[in-house]
């Protein structure tokens, strides 16, 4: 069945879930899908990941929240959110409708609070699996951000396998010494996937005011410039844990994407790009078939992970 | 709720005044859904630097399809949209936001400042739609100067506005600030539309609320998407929570946002 | 005396070292000055940091070195440098020559190397600091960066401070979890000064062909890219410590000098802008005086730090 | 060694091929002081995207001031510099690097391909100021067609040199490769210079030394900045050691470096 085998090209899996192809929408970026839906075929996407949930809703931070900076943006949104109970009752229904899988990015003050999020979502019709940002800080511990110790990293990965069935994913900060620890860490935890990297943390001034361009006075960057960062560090990754990896940051193309594949990441999520260019995902499903064609390859899994790092 | 993302070719870039252009563009999608008070996310560049596309309000519209825009330069973006040339292509999503709300009742007083005239333009013609005389209504434009207001102003005088003006140098209309004119008319009209700078505003809106008019103004704020999707356009709402200006915006009553 | 004092607004202090302004050529991207002799007039520039000298030659990386990133560039060179020998024999008779202190950037595999190297170049004609690039792997330890565990970093900088009576600047590596801690180990060991960031640990990878842009898989991410982690570290550390902090990364304008000025950076070093705008150091010190006349401040320690937080 | 940053006027852009331009700037000071074989850097947009300037032989130079560069667009950079327009303003650094020795025995043979020929159209015209009779020379170029070389072609052919053509698709001189052409005249020729694909000079240099021939030839790689200071741009030179090739070359003897 050509048919058949041709839709499997660019299918690859994180543990139990199976994607149509490795092309997710990444945190943060995408909303809640729906923003998205006059410009975006959702269904086209490989799975989307929603923007992060925390147990009761936050008001995020005072504006301004974003700047421009070269190639990039910093943000400070502070995990603005509606909360878990107001994402299952408003958000679900219309992403519960869509035949592409689901990804709700979670977070927490504390181990017991990823741990209840992470229950109540158990279940709940239309999710295919979690992703837990551990980019936060741990108010028990001083504000040590989770992601950046990896006994809290592993202990927040324990709490949330303790409490779902559903695939999990965390989501490593790439504001740390070595990587490498932290993957590991989250994998003997139970982690069915690692997705990375988060945001680096950055700043900007205003040099007329004086002022903190951002209310917050640091937040995280992203885009086109941390790229070369976050695929050093897949490629870290991936050649020191066996589960899934998913790569992220500053992809906007095809060619940023296959990078990714090369490097060791079994999928990838678009994230600031859907802000300058709806249509990058898209784009990339598409390329991603042309490039398995010029290089005379049969399907996407054959390419991940083949970088030739020999001479 | 419709939007699109459209390839545009420029149509005709005009310079108004030694950094304001006039900038016209097919884009027939997103021409026929527009509304007064709507803006559009533009990519200036298919580059990395600038990043993020720069927003602008719908300032003209044309059955045929085009869209005018009315823009300042004041950065890197704005200064690269004003070299474009006729034939280039352009990206723009839009419609994006909440317009506005077109009022029935007359009179109405619209007053702008400097480039937040932009929206004000397209919503003037269109309250001509609802067979209303124009000459009842009420035009308060202010800008820096001659220069900069004085097209802007023939724009409302074409369609048979009433205009009074006023300059921050004295060299067209009155020498000094566009709400003072404000007084004299607020007790006769209906409804305010208002787009400009934020300090002008806030005296506007606090005038109506004490003359209990009701009035719409036009905010600005830093934007990644204009979609609703980034949370970043936030500024504080009167009930304390925050609002997105993208989406529960650009247009606000003024009783909406904290002040 | 108007003059003397006009003159004297731009000048700032790290250690006993006085420069007549904040703006250094940062190591590396400047080669031994002499090469932007034709471009730059060598004599307005606050200090010349010189390419990193190791106590023998060494042959730096294989081709490909470099490669281009979104506002940023990667460069695995590989501390290619003629050694402290020949470096003092060849480079410093053109380098003593010239009015502009000149600060050595050195490196080593080892504690002992670093201390013998500071050693050599003490007492050296026309050399006025050191600066201490510990961004390198430790040979004894398995190959882990000294920039990346405080007690490393502080054995360096002590064995360093033995060696000589020069004074001596700490370059830190931005590659850490807590670049806070970092900077008290150095700083407690000795330092004068701390110059931040080095590079980020970045990579890019040739579709194409399927292998790493850079024959040394991985490099060190420079340019606009990274400004904002460099500040946002550049003002963690100078909020930290007492000792003046030298910003580095991505400085191309007045502007971004300023933004470092503010968060805390006493001076600063120009980089990777000297390679695509030569004018770019001798700009932004005309453009720190215009600053001043703007801001209506009468010397640059006034603005030094001034970044307002508060809101 | 005089090196100079300069801000050069357009003086005119041509496409003389599907992808290749020939852009002609003012630059009296750069102009005045090269030499064959030398290079400038190109910033080719104010922006940080693309972010370093790029490297590019002097093609063509007059007293009057003006430099020639001669590009075939292959991505972000030479893509921007295509679409330069008359009056514009570039930003060069120049005349970079060690140029071509420029031989005042006879014959000599000029071997280009490609963009390769580029450095040597200077060269060609350089040589002549000896009172040298060009008929003796050869010249041998190749690229991948007709429309691609035969502009090149002409400008020899005005100096007076006599000219062997191949294409990759044979629909101008010879069908197919350069080299070949060179084992007739070698044991003529007291010096080759070459410019071109890295295996064609491969295999030049390995000719010239069986025939015991001096050649140079001018190297590409990638370079920050062109000076001698990122030390980016190494190869890997004959004895073991690293050469810069923007220092130390372009221009090396077919020995100097490891092939
Ligand atoms: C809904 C809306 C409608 C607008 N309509 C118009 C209009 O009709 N005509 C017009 O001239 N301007 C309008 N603006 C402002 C316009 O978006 C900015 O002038 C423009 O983004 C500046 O870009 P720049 O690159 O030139 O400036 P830079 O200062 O270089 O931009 C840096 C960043 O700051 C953002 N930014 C800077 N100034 C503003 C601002 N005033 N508002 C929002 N973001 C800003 C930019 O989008 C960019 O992300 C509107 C803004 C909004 C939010
Ligand atoms: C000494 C020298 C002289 C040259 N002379 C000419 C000439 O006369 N005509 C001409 O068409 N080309 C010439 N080149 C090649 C030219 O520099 C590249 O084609 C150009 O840099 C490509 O830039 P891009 O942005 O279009 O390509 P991209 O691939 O987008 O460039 C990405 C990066 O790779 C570098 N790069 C890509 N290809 C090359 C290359 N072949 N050589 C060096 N760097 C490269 C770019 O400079 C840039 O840093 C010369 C190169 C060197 C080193
Ligand atoms: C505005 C914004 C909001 C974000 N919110 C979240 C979030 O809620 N949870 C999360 O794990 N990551 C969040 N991220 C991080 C992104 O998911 C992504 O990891 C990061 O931006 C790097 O990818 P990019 O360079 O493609 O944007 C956010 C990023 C941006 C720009
Ligand atoms: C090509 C290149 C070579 C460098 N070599 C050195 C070096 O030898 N020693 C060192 O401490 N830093 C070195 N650096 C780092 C720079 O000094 C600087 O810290 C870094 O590039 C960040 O600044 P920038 O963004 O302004 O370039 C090098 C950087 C580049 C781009
Ligand atoms: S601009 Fe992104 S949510 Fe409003
Ligand atoms: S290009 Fe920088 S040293 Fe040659």
């Amino acid at each position: 069945m050509v048919a058949a085998s041709d839709t499997k090209e660019l299918q690859v899996r994180i543990g139990s879930l199976t994607l149509r192809n490795p092309v997710m929408t990444a945190s943060g970026t995408f909303g809640y899908g729906r923003e998205f839906s006059n410009l975006v075929n959702l269904h086209r996407l490989g799975g989307i990941v929603v923007k992060g949930i925390s147990l009761l809703p936050r008001p995020g931070n005072p504006p301004p929240r974003i700047v421009e900076t070269a190639c990039g943006m910093l943000n400070a949104i502070g995990l603005e959110n509606v909360g878990v109970e107001r994402f299952i009752t408003e958000k679900m229904s219309f992403l519960k409708g869509l035949d592409t899988p689901v990804i709700v990015n979670i977070l927490g003050d504390s181990v017991e609070e990823y741990g209840e999020i992470a229950h109540r979502l158990d279940g709940v019709e239309g999710i295919s699996g979690l992703e837990v940002n551990i980019s936060c800080p741990n108010v028990k511990k001083g504000g040590v951000a989770f992601g950046t110790v990896p006994e809290m990293a592993a202990t927040v990965t324990g709490a949330v396998r303790q409490a779902t069935r559903l695939p999990i994913i965390i989501k490593l900060s790439p504001n740390v010494t070595d990587i490498v620890l932290m993957a590991r860490a989250v994998e003997e935890a139970g982690a069915d996937g690692i997705s990375l990297i988060n945001t680096l943390i950055g700043m900007a001034i205003d040099t007329k005011t004086r002022k903190p361009r951002l209310a917050n006075v640091i937040g995280g960057l992203s885009g086109p410039a941390i790229k070369p960062v976050a695929l050093r560090m897949v490629w870290q990754v991936a050649s020191a844990v066996s589960i899934p990896v998913i790569g992220i940051g500053g992809i906007t193309t095809v060619d940023d994407a296959m990078e990714f594949l090369l490097a060791g990441a079994t999928a990838i999520q678009v994230g600031t790009a859907n802000f300058y260019e709806p249509s990058a995902p898209e784009q990339i499903i598409q390329g991603m078939k042309e490039y398995l064609h010029q290089q005379g390859e049969h399907c996407i899994r054959d390419i991940i992970g083949t970088l030739q790092t020999g001479i | 709720m419709v939007e699109f993302q459209e390839k545009c070719r420029v149509a005709s870039i005009d310079q108004m005044a030694s950094d304001v252009y006039r900038l016209t563009v097919h884009a027939p999608l997103i021409a026929a859904a527009a509304h007064p008070g709507q803006f559009v996310m533009v990519r200036v560049a298919d580059r990395y630097d600038p990043l993020l596309r720069r927003p602008f309000s719908i300032h003209q519209q044309s059955s045929g399809g085009t869209l005018g825009l009315l823009f300042k330069t004041i950065g890197k973006g704005t200064n690269i949209l004003a070299a474009v040339t006729v034939g280039d292509s352009l990206d723009l999503i839009g419609p994006l936001g909440r317009g506005f709300d077109l009022e029935r009742e007359r009179p109405v007083c619209i007053i702008g400042g400097g480039m937040g005239i932009a929206p004000l333009c397209f919503l003037a013609r269109q309250l001509l739609l609802s067979d209303r005389q124009p000459e009842m209504d009420h035009v308060l434009l202010g800008a820096r100067n001659r220069e900069e207001l004085s097209p802007l102003v023939d724009d409302f005088i074409d369609l048979g506005y009433p205009v009074q003006t006023a300059t921050d140098d004295g060299s067209m209309g009155q020498h000094g600030y566009i709400p003072d004119l404000l007084d004299a008319v607020l007790p006769a009209v209906s409804r305010v539309y208002t787009c400009g700078p934020h300090p002008m505003m806030k005296i506007i809106v606090e005038k109506c609320r004490q003359a209990d008019v009701s009035c719409q103004v036009s905010l600005e704020t830093h934007m990644a998407c204009g979609l609703g999707a980034c949370l970043g356009c936030t500024v504080p709402g009167a009930d304390g929570k925050y609002v997105h200006v993208c989406r529960q915006g650009p247009v606000f009553y003024g009783g909406e946002v904290a002040w």
